[in-house]
């Protein structure tokens, strides 16, 4: 995995500016697994109250930039800031605190507690130790827990254990949990993954209703789903930015075509 | 089939490892046959060792002195059945009887020629008499005596063609001091060929001129011991010292030259306990890193903590024990000879390896394989196996066992002055070695090993491509379980062997298991002889106890740095 | 057994009580066993026992023994906390326990004959030196009773939530975790089996006469220590069933889930693990603060790491993760422990293993798990339809 | 073959043994047996020593009642297992008081288990016989101890090490494991040997923990101490760390010869379970030997032989387990009574036969006249006599290198009052 000619980054750059007003910046990214880039990213940002998909083929380095955003993986150079704090060598925990909240790709939810507690476990600002001893959420944080699992036909089975749900019931679930936690970007990988239509649709319901007040970057390959949201995407490939702009647009863009296409002739 | 393969490689290894302890114990064992015929000469001796038994002391002394004069080194192993009581008077006849033989119920001896050591006949049937008769008949130095007779010893063995006796008999001769030493060692110097002998003669006879009551001779002397770094020296030099500092008018040159003698002395001391630890801490982690191979390997394949792998290195001491008794019977009963015995550590060594192995493979279809994904119970589980185990060979056993080292792996290896090598601590060196290298041919270049790197790695993918994983796990806990029982074979070396023996090593071994990484060839090895030598280096300054709290302190800092051990699980195996 | 769960079963009522009534009782006494239970064994310990040694039923041995089976309860209640509810095994809670026992101890002990300038009998007894010795500092604070009780909380809380912080701070986890507290109980041992330590050695504490000024050989003050372990073992109780039904419980559990994913929610997993830890240590420093009055003496050998494992084993036997469980386990442990060693001196050790082998290849969820699978079934097999609980397949979209 | 015989002592021990707990619950009645407490453990680490002194005891048991019993009553042996656990010494030791409520236990090995049972024969005013060599400092009524006090072996031994005879030794080496036997002994040895005019400097001490293996470090250091010549080695290693030791000691190029080795916890029974060859020639101080050379003391042996197998050997402690219950025994017939204080009285200045010879208890302190022997250890793990004491020698409770003034502690528990 040879870095591209210099001139196709330069390229990127233009495609893509820096901005330094965008809540997640990833300043000239990399990170290496074994000798292996498996992320090379010059830039890569998402505004304020944005709604960002990243696509890209597998391997593509998309759940490695959610990885490095969320702090599961250490960079091996550049830098990584969020809300103006740079966060590059935070802890998983702090980055969490200052309002990165993630779901991740295979739907990981606490499976001895039940549905609802795993949702009052998500509430905000109660991590400490002593303040988890006394007291139980307010009835509003109850009544919006409710409200919640209702959108997504969990108020049903709220007191059964979460080992008892459906992959989709899960997926819900962990999206529901991020919502309740009110980050300030939600990292949501692969929402769509393993879920019917109507499951998708519903998915995709949820998090238009979050667009325009909430940061989100979802990782997806589902091109179905990406139309659904209808929102700005970023191409990733081989762990390089490689377009981006509106849907339509990307999709016509020849570079994209022979990153989906083009590996296949490859192989052959 | 993957097993055909590696089971050859094994027995290859196998077959290497046999060749070498032959040919240690060939490089062992020069000893030459006894000459068998009696010259007229060798009847002035007996008659002279006849009075050995009389009940004059004086006589007894001179007859003891004139034998020590002889320079006739088969008297060496008599005067040593002397010195210990075990010389036999039967019917005025001298014999001597090392050897018991089991007849029926009862024990008996067979005689043999005090000097030639060729069995007595008698009526022309090989002569023996019961252990009862050769209580009665025996007889031997009085304590008192013994010093007279060690240092007969000595002298005869100055002239042993063995250069090891020679150089004990030296350094004893140098220790005694008398004016027979000296002129014994005098002569000997002369002839004397070997290097290590030779430097012995010279640092003896300056240890016996430091009395001399000539000041230039033992100033001589002294200038001689610092060049020859003698630590033997060292305590004589330094009381030397303290009695011309206590002195009025003080031989100021003379403490100056002892001093530096004493500083050269000690300087060489520090290097030598240096090494000494060192080889020490290899040594130990020898054994650790035999313990710990298995664990890792069964633990990274299987995420198996195996609680009962003390005992897999207690069966295998006990197979050890039982070749044996095995090998005792056989030479006993006539149908292996006398000599078979020396070897029967080499037969041992795979018994270890099949029984301890086999109790695996058992324990793997038993209690493991339903325990797969479930590390903290397989713990439990495997802790309970191991009182099974412990109690089973306490009730079948009984509790005191004892292994008896063959004599080629008794005493030592002087590498250089003072510094000496046990040979059962270099054999289990280089048994570790040997073991290390052939694991890691195993697990590089043979199919089983591939099936093993490969379930490690992604066990559902080997399964979808037809490996039996099953198998793998069995053939891999019972190959685990193997190099315990060849540690455990190991270890009858150093010590005895007890139903709990494995208790104490299992934690130490769990620590390098955990300190090197789980899985890792290199890193148990790495971490295995790194901890021997920390403990031993730590512990002539703080204690064993403070040594291994020390140790454990250390890992416990060191996973601060490397929570997953030296060499950790990489990529998607490492997220859990 | 006419009504199989699935075939249909006509909607008679007569029919149903006269074939599945002795069930049905079998359901409902079931379930009023189990809600009373906790009340039945507190009355049994606390009211019951005493009576029945005021009364001359059994005597003052078999209540002394009562005691100090309740103690080693408290250390089962402990790990339950940090095994069976966070997922931590730790091999070292016997460790706390003798801590807690060597804190008491001391004091006993400097209550106890003296010999010299001041000096314990016990460590007198078993010093080096031959003559001028005097009571070494660490020894000074033990003669105040409340400040004893106080160290009980305090060195093995204190030395749990440093050794925790150190060890969940560099993620060392599952296995591995267990490994390093296997030898550090092992390395423990040894270092209080040290005579120059100068808690004297091998030999442990002896000598015990009085505490609080209450003579230790009387049958009072005997029965007086039995009923402060009850209390304390339903003080301690309590104190956990709040701590897992509080929310900080909940992300305990959660923790054992999924570690990692408690991290990117916002939460610190090490915090609430040094915290468990500790509550668990302080939890088996107050067994062995209350054994040792009652046992006589406190050795090193309370720290072998077999100890600790038994330990392990009674929670695994009552059912890790219920707190009723952990109590359970230790007390049928302890006794069976105490009644094989007697009847079957030789094989004892054999029995003993291969119930720890039956107890987690057949019962993984221990006595408790089998009490309730069995109440599943008895509702299930005395209701008309089975019943199964409302899954969430069923109710989804 | 050896193995054989045991296995089938194994089993006919395994049926015998179930025959024996069936017939206690069904047949046996309380009328006709006297009941006595066996309290060693037969699991865990001691198990390797205590197991012997249980076979002794039962020995002695076996013979009595083939004679009759005593005061006509069978005895009835009632055998637990303390598993080498001290509380579990403690809690076996209340079961058999005040359950089985024996008329007197044999037992204990370490004088841990020993102070830990020891509130309880007190508080209950039991008895209980001890028959292991210990570090004394301690008397208590409810104690019979029918082993060497340190007087008894460890002073002798020095003093036999010091003499011509013994090797004119000027350096002492004091190495044990590190608990409180070794601790004491070297402590009375360390007193009488400055009392002897040895300078400190000449007096060397060095402890190990239990069960440790590894004596590579240790022996070094002797080398080292014993380079000048004149120096042996008081050893109190216990156990299993004997083996490691010796081995390490003749690997390192050491003789009994140039250094010989002392040993107060080396027996018979031990060697049985080592390689002896390096062990020959060196020494070890007891008040038995299995070569005493008496019929009185080949009948014992060949007895315990024919009972537990021919590669069993009897030493100092089971010959201690062994006459405890014969002592006893005359006591009660003397008293006739079972009664503990009237056995008890019974029981102070008792002389009788031991295999070793005649002895004698203690007119007041607990303790047990014996001589004293010194031994050089044979290849076929037997011992040679070369010393032993002229007649018995008297015991002391407290040591009178550490109690100058005599101002001993009064002894504990008794009749209760």
């Amino acid at each position: 995995m040879t870095s591209k000619p210099v001139t196709a980054q330069i390229k990127h750059e233009t495609l893509y500016p820096p901005n330094k007003l965008d809540l997640v910046q990833v300043e000239n990214v990399v990170v290496q697994f074994d000798g292996f880039k498996a992320l090379d990213i010059t830039y890569f940002g998402i505004d304020r109250n944005e709604l960002r998909v990243v696509v890209g083929p597998n391997g593509a380095g998309k759940t490695t930039l959610c990885d490095v955003i969320s702090g599961k993986t250490r960079v091996a150079s550049g830098r990584v800031v969020f809300d103006d704090v740079d966060i590059t060598w935070r802890r998983e925990t702090d980055i969490a605190g200052l309002g990165v909240g993630r779901k991740f790709q295979t739907p990981t939810v606490f499976e001895s507690l039940t549905v609802y507690e795993n949702m009052e476990l998500a509430l905000p600002r109660r991590w400490k130790v002593w303040q988890n001893l006394w007291g139980t959420e307010s009835k509003e944080q109850r009544e919006h827990i409710h409200h919640l699992l209702e959108r997504v036909h969990l108020y049903e089975v709220r007191d059964l254990p979460a080992k008892s749900l459906s992959h989709g019931q899960r997926q819900w679930l962990e999206i529901s949990m991020l919502m309740v936690s009110k980050p300030k970007l939600l990292l949501v990988d692969e929402p769509a993954a393993g879920l019917t239509d109507k499951e998708t649709a519903l998915t995709a319901e949820l998090l238009n209703e979050l667009k325009g007040s909430h940061t989100i970057m979802v990782i997806e390959h589902d091109m179905e789903f990406v139309r659904q949201l209808g929102s700005r995407v970023t191409v990733l490939c081989e762990g390089k930015v490689l377009a981006d702009g509106p849907l339509d647009k990307v999709q016509t863009d020849p570079k994209v075509i022979e990153a989906y296409l083009g590996r296949g002739k490859e192989r052959k | 089939m993957p097993i055909r393969p590696s089971l050859a490689v094994s027995f290859r290894s196998m077959l290497f490892l046999a060749l070498f302890a032959v040919a240690t114990v060939h490089a062992a064992e020069p000893e030459t046959a006894p000459p068998t015929i009696l010259t007229p000469s060798d009847a002035a001796l007996l008659a002279t060792m006849a009075e050995l038994t009389d009940s004059d002391a004086a006589k007894r002394k001179a007859a003891i002195a004139t034998l020590g004069q002889s320079r006739d080194g088969r008297l060496v192993p008599f005067l040593t059945d002397f010195s210990q009581g075990s010389v036999l008077k039967v019917d005025d006849t001298l014999a001597v009887g090392p050897q018991t033989r089991e007849v029926g119920d009862t024990k008996v001896i067979d005689l043999l020629h005090p000097l030639t050591r060729d069995p007595l006949e008698r009526e022309g049937k090989p002569w023996s008499i019961s252990e009862e008769e050769a209580k009665s008949k025996s007889f031997g130095a009085a304590r008192a005596e013994r010093k007279t007779v060690a240092d007969a010893i000595t002298l005869l063995k100055l002239f042993d063609p063995k250069p090891e006796q020679r150089l004990s008999a030296v350094k004893k001769a140098g220790d005694t001091g008398g004016e027979i030493n000296v002129a014994a060692l005098k002569t000997l110097q002369e002839s004397e060929r070997d290097e290590r002998v030779r430097r012995a003669i010279t640092e003896s006879l300056a240890i016996i001129n430091l009395t001399s009551s000539e000041q230039e001779i033992r100033v001589a002397a002294v200038k001689q011991l610092g060049e020859l770094v003698s630590i033997r020296a060292l305590s004589r030099i330094q009381d030397l010292a303290k009695t011309l500092d206590g002195q009025k008018p003080n031989d100021a040159a003379m403490l100056a030259v002892c001093r530096e003698s004493i500083g050269a002395i000690e300087r060489w001391q520090t290097v030598a306990r240096g090494i000494g630890h060192v080889f020490s801490g290899i040594s130990l982690g020898s054994v650790l890193v035999l313990m710990a191979l298995g664990l890792s390997i069964v633990f990274g394949l299987m995420g198996v903590i195996n609680m009962a792998h003390g005992e897999m290195l207690m069966i295998g001491a006990y197979a050890t024990f039982l070749t044996q008794e095995a090998f005792k019977w056989a030479v006993g009963a006539g149908v292996l000879p006398p000599w078979a015995f020396e070897i029967y550590f080499l037969f041992a060594i795979p018994m270890a390896v099949v029984v301890a192995g086999g109790v695996g493979l058992f324990l793997e279809w038993a209690v493991i394989r339903h325990l797969y994904g479930r590390p903290l119970e397989t713990l439990l589980a495997t802790f309970g196996v191991s009182f099974i185990l412990i109690q089973s060979v306490r009730l079948i056993f009984g509790n005191n066992r004892s292994v008896n080292n063959p004599s080629w792996l008794q005493g030592g290896w002087e590498i250089a002055p003072d510094v000496i090598f046990p040979y059962n601590r270099i054999f289990i060196i280089v048994f570790c070695a040997v073991i290390v290298c052939a694991m890691y041919l195993l697990i590089t270049k043979t199919r089983l090993g591939l099936l093993l790197r490969a379930t490690t790695q992604n066990r559902t993918m080997a399964a979808s491509l037809g490996v039996n994983t099953r198998r793998i796990d069995g053939l891999t806990f019972a190959l685990g379980s193997g190099i315990a029982g060849m540690a455990g074979c190991a270890l009858t070396l150093i010590s005895n062997i007890t139903p709990d023996m494995g208790q104490a090593v299992i934690v130490d071994s769990f620590m390098v298991v955990v300190a090197g990484g789980v899985g890792k060839l290199a890193g148990a090895i790495i971490a295995g002889i790194g901890l021997g030598c920390f403990t031993k280096t730590m512990e002539p300054w703080f204690g064993a106890v403070w040594g291994q709290v020390l140790m454990l302190a250390a890992v416990v800092i060191f996973l601060q740095w490397r929570p997953s051990g030296l060499f950790p699980a990489k990529g998607r195996l490492a997220d859990a | 057994m006419t009504a199989s769960p699935g075939t249909p079963v006509p909607n008679d009522i007569g029919h149903r009580t006269s074939d599945i009534g002795p069930l049905s009782a079998l359901a409902t006494t079931h379930r009023l066993a189990t809600k009373s239970s906790l009340w039945l064994a507190f009355a049994f310990f606390a009211l019951v026992i005493p009576l029945s040694y005021g009364a001359g039923v059994i005597d003052i041995t078999t209540l002394n023994q009562f005691g100090r089976y309740l103690c080693i309860a408290l250390v089962a209640l402990g790990l339950d906390l940090i095994w069976g509810y966070t997922g931590i095994l730790s091999l070292c809670q016997m460790m706390f326990f003798t801590l807690g026992g060597y804190c008491m101890g001391m004091h006993l002990a400097m209550k106890g004959p003296l010999q010299g300038d001041g000096i314990p009998l016990a460590l007198y007894v078993v010093s080096s030196q031959v003559s001028g010795m005097t009571l070494p500092w660490f020894w000074m604070p033990f003669d105040s009773v409340w400040l004893s009780i106080l160290l009980v909380f305090v060195v093995p809380g204190g030395f749990a939530y440093l050794y925790g912080w150190l060890a969940f701070r560099s993620r060392v986890r599952g296995v591995y975790f267990s490994i390093i507290t296997q030898a550090t109980t092992v390395a423990a041992t040894q270092v209080f089996r040290l005579n120059d330590l100068q808690l004297c050695g091998t030999n442990g504490l002896t000598n015990f006469v009085t505490l609080f000024g209450f003579p230790l050989n009387e049958n009072s003050t005997k029965v007086g220590l039995y009923l402060a372990s009850v209390a304390a073992l339903a003080v301690g109780f309590l104190a956990c069933k709040w701590l897992v039904t509080s929310r900080a419980g909940r992300v305990l559990i959660a923790i054992r889930d999924s570690e990692s994913r408690l991290r990117f929610a916002g939460y610190q997993p090490v915090a609430y693990k040094t915290f468990a830890f500790a509550v668990a240590a302080v939890l088996g420093a107050v067994g062995g603060m209350l054994y040792t009055p009652q046992n006589g003496i406190i050795t090193p050998f309370k720290m072998n790491p077999e100890e600790s494992i038994y330990i392990v084993a009674m929670v695994a036997l009552g059912g890790r993760g219920t707190l009723t469980g952990a109590i359970l386990g230790s007390l049928i442990f302890s006794f069976s422990y105490s009644w094989l060693s007697t009847k079957f001196a030789d094989w004892w050790l054999i029995i003993l293993g291969s119930l720890f082998v039956f107890v987690i290849l057949v019962m993984p969820d221990g006595l408790v798990g089998a009490w309730r699978r069995l109440g599943l079934w008895l509702t299930a097999r005395s209701q008309r339809a089975p019943a199964e609980p409302v899954t969430a397949k069923e109710t989804s979209p | 073959m050896s193995l054989s015989t045991k296995l089938r002592t194994f089993l006919r021990g395994t049926a015998a043994g179930v025959l024996a707990s069936l017939g206690s619950i069904s047949l046996m009645t309380a009328a006709d047996t006297v009941k006595i407490g066996v309290l060693h453990s037969l699991s865990g680490t001691m198990a390797i020593s205590e197991i012997s002194c249980k076979d002794g005891t039962l020995l002695a048991v076996k013979e009595i009642n083939a004679k009759g019993g005593v005061l006509g009553k069978m005895i009835e042996p009632v055998v637990v297992d303390p598993a080498s656990n001290w509380d579990l010494f403690a809690e076996k030791a209340k079961q058999l008081v005040t359950q089985d409520k024996v008329a007197v236990t044999f037992g204990c090995w370490t004088s841990v288990s020993r102070k830990s049972v020891l509130p309880v024969y007190e508080s209950n005013n039991a008895l209980l016989f001890y028959p292991v060599q210990y570090e004394g400092e301690e008397q208590s009524l409810n104690v019979f101890y029918t082993a060497a006090s340190p007087n008894q072996q460890l002073v002798p031994a020095a003093e036999y090490l010091m003499s011509e005879e013994g090797g004119a030794c000027k350096k002492f080496f004091l190495l044990g494991t590190d608990y409180v036997f070794p601790r004491t002994a070297n402590k009375v040895l360390k007193a009488f040997l400055m009392a002897k005019g040895v300078k400190e400097a000449d007096i060397m001490e060095d402890y190990t923990p239990f069960g440790h293996k590894d004596y590579q470090t240790i022996v070094g250091n002797i080398k080292k101490f014993a380079a000048g010549g004149k120096a042996c080695v008081l050893s109190t290693i216990n156990g299993d760390s004997n083996v490691p030791f010796y081995k390490e000691f003749a690997n390192q190029g050491l003789t009994a010869a140039e250094c010989p080795v002392m040993a107060f916890s080396v027996a018979e029974d031990e060697l049985r379970a080592m390689d002896v060859p390096p062990l020959v020639g060196h020494l070890a101080a007891w008040n038995y030997f299995m070569s005493v050379d008496t019929p009185a003391n080949k009948a014992f042996a060949a007895a315990f032989k024919a009972e537990y197998g021919k590669d069993r050997v009897v030493s100092d402690p089971i010959e201690a387990a062994y006459f405890g219950v014969y002592v006893w025994k005359a006591a009660v017939e003397k008293a006739k009574s079972f009664e503990v204080d009237k056995v008890r009285a019974a029981v102070y200045g008792l002389e009788f036969d031991a295999p070793g010879g005649k002895k004698k208890m203690d007119e007041k302190n607990q303790h047990t006249y014996k001589p004293v022997y010194i031994g050089e250890i044979l290849k076929d793990g037997q011992f040679k006599i070369v010393w032993q004491s002229k007649g018995l020698v008297k015991p002391d409770s407290y040591s009178s290198y550490l109690w100058p003034k005599g101002d001993y502690p009064k002894p504990t528990g008794g009749p209760k009052k």
